[in-house]
């Protein structure tokens, strides 16, 4: 399984206008389901609705390194979620040395200016600020994992 | 070789870079800004990274988000393409300092060439003939009047670390010179931070003549013969063509051998390109280094056989280079047409957006470099070439014969292109005829290009 | 030069006719059934006449519609392509008698060597190596067991008229070789209307070796080299390349001299095939010539820089040939994948329909000869090849690695394509060795194709 | 104008699933109006409504040579109109010979077995048999004209 698979199917559908397409292939333990909305007119890419449910058979889907920083699981995301994505290319740490407790386990409260995390990009420390309020419900990243810009982190329950 | 190397370029240029590097067999790593996330030349990298957001200044630009890329993907080199950060002596420095090879040639090199001042006065030392002008830098009117009388009217005001027509001014009297030698300054400092400029002779009518040349790191160095780049407009080139129909061959043999002497002068490793000017009375004169590869190698990869970017590789990865001066032939006649998202009509205004369809010609002697498809939506954010169309035939009139059936052939719908202009430059009898200079597109396509009008598709 | 060319044909073949003519500054008149109203190349037509339904049978293979076309749009010459009418001896006489230039050999020599028995006489006359085999044709049961006993089994019956595999059987023993007389005979019948067969010997291991030949009305003839087309499944060609890696040059020098002697006891001019067996012992034999130009004619063209279909053109406008046997020079290494809507996985069942996204590979070294173009309905009626292509490099190796990147860079989106068993063979060991035979398709993607499994795009 | 305008346009149409499409272009002196329905599941083209208004200050269309056989001014015509196409390629001819008789000028009366021209094709003169019945209304060719496989000759009233 591969999100260019995804991507490839979305720019089908965007060039032949399906609005929606469900896919189940039974070998590759995979079942897809996209529906599209009207496009808006403003640049930026839209932001299609993709539900990804991985088949028992098939592996777990890999970060979405190397494809355009689509939402999976937007669908059962609850509109009171949001996500702190990453604003730069580095190296992702959950804490300030090995030894250090992680700054936000599931279950820290937020406010804006909660350090989360740290990137390490050129040998510099960037701490990352959540920048918005609440708790944190998921932990998207491995501590150590390399994380490319616009790669959500973590998700967090604002309400 | 390269177990795996970065591509800190976007278009057309990366997917070239991605290309040699397969034939390698060299992994890719292919950074990207979230404008380009669909281009189709990523699914042929091995892994790609996004490093930013579309503005140039936080992806294609920014230092560290490429450096911190090639970290976390744990590359060998960096491969810089052109434009962005190719020329940017910092960046190979940095590059250095982080143990990744930096595919051109040292930082000393690009800071050296790359100042205007210092490159003319690296070119006299060496015995290569420069434009006439000042010795170094104008520090004040007195001597700009000064030395424009010993040169002659009209001469140029231009920006040490100047390029794409930026930091430019031609005075053809002395309340003009005063007048352009502040608004070049003035321009130069906005653009590039420096405002040191330099008076040359203004050469009439001339050819643009560039000589590719390739060093290795023993201090080798060949030239690869010349392309003639006279088809411009306001300094950006259209056409690329080689060999140039203006050199005899023992123009040819000098202005090759001017070029090596400049490299040698320089330290240069790498590819690179040596830019002269070429007057109505033949003779030549230097004008600038280009430290890095350029958008029109590819009619020199055709008329030579020698895969340019595969020997960038090479040479960054120390081997030495595979053959001699005497083993560099050139066979036939190579052209090359750029194809711009521009609207000719509309004094070329970029045209981004749907490319609805893309059907590139074909066939024998046709050569397509294009990150462009059917369905593509070119950013706005970014240069406007959306392709290159090249062809390679026995003769220069074969070649353009194909060029404009190629032209004809070609389909780009949504996006308005430069392809009419290029047809009409084509089958003008100036260029046919090889009496064009560097104003020819300005004089015929200027105010109102005299475009034939076009059906849909 | 003829001012007016119809061009008989369809899809990529009828395309580079256009192409070639319009380089020449021909006016060209394409001829199309229903099927193919939306072909793009069309477009480049400076006339377009629809002949008929989309049955071959009824436009393309019509020889009265296509003479009528031809008559009414007032042209001097038709080019045949390849199929179709390119090898009909009654075509070429109607021409004839038309006053029509028909672009190919006289009519006698495509009726003496389109007769296979006929051909091989021709050949044994000249000195020509054949397979051992028959005298003619085989008359009786009682003959067929004598010469097969005289030249050894195993043996192969051939229909005189035959082609593409068609009516033809191998026997290694006198039952099977009875039975296959028989249905060999049926079927040639049935396909060709003509069941006179001959018998020869069964080359065991052979590699295809062709030989492109041009020869003009004085009856100057030269090779351009030969071509290697080894790779086949049940007789189709899948891959060409050129030079054979399979001869060395004085072999080269002895086959190519085989097939000048062939055309010239044919008295062949215009451009032709002289095919021959190769045998592991490395001795070559003649079994049939191709009075046409041939899908494979490119990689001729790419190792030679020698336009094939412009020499057609030239040529049977009455110009003597341009060059000498000595100016023919072979330049690095040429391949060909032929690209055909069809599903290896599916024993090659034809996969026409809608092309949703068709982006072919470009850069350095590739040449893309296709009518296709994303949007493109394949017609179900006719030949499933949607193209050709094709790679021109230094070497053997880097030929392989080029095409390879290549055809992972091949977008074709809905139809399925034999892309995934080409790129499968060129990784193939025994392709890379070069030490495969016409047999290795079969043998190794035969009835279970080790097909990779490919992700979408 | 050329007739490449309409298939083109009509491409893009398919391409875009524009059902309908209307332009004035007041300095060409054209005006185009094209619908396209749903396309059929079976193979041969679709037959597209097109409606192609030369304005005043253009020059006539020309004849469809060199287009796919496409109907010209289909929705004026009547549903009880017929066509009669050309079964082969040549030279149309109105009557058996230029001193001689037309054969179906403008108000003749048909039945199936009527001739109504000649199509010559390598010399070869070819009856042209109506195979409807009715009453000639249009007469599309002109004495001489090459004609194409498919291209309409007569427009014939059927009812």
């Amino acid at each position: 399984m591969d999100l260019k698979l995804i991507r490839n199917l979305l720019k089908l559908m965007e060039r032949n206008e399906v609005t929606e397409l469900e896919i189940e292939d039974e070998k590759a333990g995979l079942k897809v389901h996209l529906k599209r909305g009207h496009e808006p007119v403003a640049p930026v890419s839209p932001a299609p609705v993709v539900n990804l449910m991985s088949g028992a058979a098939a592996a777990p889907p890999p970060p979405p390194r190397g494809a355009e920083p689509a939402e999976p699981a937007a669908e059962e995301r609850a509109p009171d979620v949001a996500e702190i994505t990453s604003p730069m290319v580095g190296t992702f740490y959950t804490a300030a040395s090995p030894e250090a407790e992680p700054f936000a386990p599931v279950g820290t409260t937020l406010d804006e200016e909660t350090t989360v995390c740290i990137i390490e990009a050129m040998k510099v420390m960037n701490e990352i600020k959540a920048e918005c309020r609440g708790e944190i419900f998921e932990v998207l990243v491995e501590n150590g994992d390399a994380v490319e810009y616009g790669q959500p982190l973590f998700l967090v329950k604002t309400a | 070789m390269f177990r795996r190397v970065l591509v800190a370029n976007r278009g057309e240029i990366a997917q070239r870079i991605i290309r040699a590097c397969r034939e390698l067999g060299i992994e890719t790593v292919a950074v990207y800004s979230e404008a380009d996330a669909d281009a189709i030349y990523l699914r042929q990298a091995d892994e790609t990274i996004c490093i930013g957001p579309a503005a140039s200044a936080r992806s294609y630009l920014d230092v560290p988000s490429i450096i911190s890329a090639a970290e976390i993907a744990d590359v060998e080199a960096i491969h810089p393409g052109y434009g962005f950060l190719a020329e940017n002596a910092h960046f190979a420095a940095v590059c250095q300092s982080c143990k990744i090879e930096f595919i051109g040639p040292s930082p000393e090199t690009i800071a050296a060439v790359g100042n205007k001042a210092q490159a003319r006065a690296i070119a006299i030392a060496a015995g290569v003939p420069v434009v006439p002008g000042s010795d170094g830098t104008i520090p004040d009117e007195e001597t700009a009047l000064r030395v424009a009388q010993e040169i002659g009217y009209p001469v140029m005001v231009k920006a040490s670390s100047g390029g794409g027509g930026r930091g430019m001014r031609i005075a053809s009297n002395e309340p003009s010179l005063l007048n352009g030698l502040h608004s070049a300054k003035a321009e130069a400092l906005a653009a590039f931070g420096d405002d040191t400029v330099y008076l040359e002779k203004f050469v009439e009518h001339p050819r643009h003549i560039e000589v590719q040349i390739l060093g290795d790191k023993e201090g080798k160095i060949v030239s690869l013969g010349e392309r003639d780049c006279s088809i411009q407009r306001r300094h950006q080139k259209l056409i690329e063509e080689a060999p140039s129909p203006a050199l005899t061959s023992e123009m040819r043999a000098r202005i090759c051998a001017a070029a090596v002497k400049m490299a040698e002068a320089s330290n240069y490793h790498n590819a690179g390109t040596v830019e002269f000017l070429l007057d109505q009375n033949g003779d030549f004169f230097f004008i600038e280094v280009n430290a890095r590869i350029q958008v029109e190698h590819t009619v020199t990869e055709l008329v030579t056989g020698i895969d340019l970017i595969k020997e960038q590789l090479r040479i960054a990865a120390g081997y030495p280079l595979r053959f001699t001066q005497d083993e560099v032939v050139v066979r036939g006649h190579a052209i090359e047409c750029r194809i711009n998202a521009e609207d000719p009509a509309r004094d070329f205004q970029p045209s981004p957006g749907l490319v609805e369809a893309f059907v590139p010609p074909g066939g024998p002697g046709v050569r397509v470099d294009s990150h462009c498809y059917s369905g593509y939506r070119i950013p706005p954010n970014y240069d406007s070439m959306i392709g290159k169309l090249l062809v390679h035939r026995g003769s220069r009139e074969e070649a353009i014969r194909t060029m404009l059936r190629a032209l004809d052939e070609f389909v780009i719908e949504g996006p308005k292109t430069t392809i009419p202009i290029l047809r009409d430059i084509l089958d003008h009898s100036d260029f046919k005829t090889s009496v064009h200079d560097t104003g020819f597109v300005e004089r015929y396509f200027g105010a109102h290009p005299a475009i034939s009008p076009r059906e849909l598709g």
